[in-house]
């Protein structure tokens, strides 16, 4: 069972850098917010694996907020930083 | 849908019995989550009282008690699990097949929920669901993006839209009939 | 026991080279709105490298404060920078070179 | 291994496999509303069959309701999130892809 749970672990930190290329290429800013977003939902994954497998209990509260978290940055993203800057996003 | 516990409740009056029970009610749901996010330490609960407390309070003022039913809800839980791993599924199935089978598409889907707290409700559950995506919350449509739109999603929605109803126990015209 | 080990091993050096690079990456980028996601991406991945190393409070406060609330700042900083630049006459390269050095 | 420790090596692995469903669709899909679509389900999808994976171990009740706790906040994030991106992407324009 523990090698299960860190070669699960392992793959989803690999699932993880693999959504850096989104961040990098854009093209939109949305896109690289939505990487940011899959980052959120995966490391919460990662985290609630290692607790089982670290037997860490606090984990799960790490991972609670990050839960949490990943949605603040969204809403900021959405409401203060994306205004019409489009334009010169498209063209990179 | 046999459901529907009092019809049309929104924008009424409530009373302060009804506030007195979901007061209850909340309370007794914050204080199964506390008990969950403390792992059911018994010391925490000197901190956890009060938090209850204030914390029904703040939810009581701030959205205050709306009608649903239980029968409702119990029967939604099985369909949107099944449904969301359904959406998960067709999902992946498509990312994974090299030629990519998608034809994404826009549609309006008219409202018959009442507005508030259904819709919002409704538009959430609706990005969770094969296919679908809640785009835009306007006044009397709800504007939904398709990732395949040769399929029948009116239905679908339709289908949606009577569970969501069933859940705060409203009643819906059953067909749209001819509009 | 052996392959948790090697599989741990593996964790920590993907961990730690991605840390790298990404630290690497939002220094020189050109884009500030990049920057800012990949600074999130670290804080992130950071938060699980203290966890790693067995610190699940300073892995907390990082995610909290890290993560959290810096990357909400630093977005709401960017909007206020660009609405400025987009106000004044100011040439465009004045945000530009400051992004790098 | 006892049974129930096979079954949730199994939804363990298969929420897996959601995520990098999710990680391919965020990848290879062509507008922001599509990778939207992506994003939501397979990793919602592939949370929840990870969270019940592991709910099948925990030591207590309180524990598989913490799981299920976490797991119920992500769902309502990435919908809120979703919905939000999706509506701010069509207020500035951003066109649809189209085959």
């Amino acid at each position: 069972m523990q090698i299960l749970y860190f070669a699960l672990a392992l793959f989803l930190l690999l699932n993880l850098v693999a959504g850096m290329w989104r961040v990098l290429r854009g093209p939109t800013a949305a896109d690289r917010m939505l990487a940011a977003q899959l980052f959120g939902t995966t490391s919460v994954a990662v985290l609630l694996v290692l607790a089982q497998a670290m037997n860490r209990g606090a984990l799960r509260d790490v991972a609670l907020v990050f839960a949490l978290l990943a949605a603040v940055t969204a809403v900021a993203f959405v409401r203060r930083a994306w205004p019409d800057r489009e334009a010169k996003h498209d063209t990179e | 849908m046999t459901v529907h516990t009092v019809v049309g409740r929104q924008g009424l009056e409530f009373t302060p019995r009804e506030y007195l029970r979901s007061g209850c009610l909340r309370a007794v749901l914050f204080a199964l989550m506390w008990w969950t996010l403390t792992d059911g330490v018994m010391d925490s609960w000197l901190v956890g009282t009060p938090v209850i407390l204030f914390a029904t309070l703040a939810s009581v003022v701030l959205l205050p008690p709306f009608s649903w039913s239980l029968l409702g809800l119990v029967r939604f839980v099985p369909f949107f699990l099944w449904r969301s791993l359904y959406g998960g599924v067709d999902v992946a199935r498509r990312a994974l097949q090299p030629r990519l089978p998608i034809s994404p598409g826009l549609l309006d889907y008219r409202w018959r929920l009442p507005p508030g707290l259904p819709q919002v409700f409704m538009a959430n559950i609706v990005s969770l669901l094969p296919g679908t995506l809640s785009v835009e919350l306007g006044a009397n449509c709800l504007q939904v993006h398709v990732l395949d739109e040769r399929k029948d999603f009116l239905s679908e929605l339709e289908k949606v839209e009577q569970r969501v109803a069933a859940i705060f126990g409203i009643s819906l015209p059953l067909s749209r009939g001819g509009e | 026991m052996e392959t948790v080990t090697l599989l741990q091993w593996a964790f920590d050096v993907v961990l730690g080279f991605s840390l790298l690079w990404i630290a690497w990456l939002a220094l020189t980028s050109l884009d500030l709105f990049r920057a800012i996601v990949l600074f999130i991406a670290f804080g992130l991945l950071m938060a699980l490298a203290w966890v790693r190393l067995d610190a699940p409070d300073v892995a907390l406060a990082e995610a909290a404060i890290g993560a959290g609330l810096t990357g909400a700042l630093l977005l709401a900083a960017l909007a206020r920078l660009e609405s400025n630049n987009a106000t004044k006459p100011t040439p465009e390269k004045d945000h530009q070179p400051e992004a790098h050095d | 291994m006892t049974p129930s420790d096979l079954l949730s090596a199994v939804l363990l692995i298969a929420g897996a496999a959601f995520f990098l469903a999710g990680t391919l669709g965020l990848l290879r899909f062509p507008d922001v509303y599509t990778r939207l679509h992506a994003l939501t389900k397979a990793d919602n999808v592939g949370l929840g069959l990870v969270v019940a994976g592991l709910a099948m171990q925990a030591e207590s009740l309180a524990g598989a309701g913490k799981l299920l706790l976490i797991w119920l906040l992500v769902l309502l994030a990435g919908a809120s999130v979703a919905h939000l991106v999706a509506a701010a992407a069509r207020q500035r324009g951003i066109k649809l892809w189209r085959r």
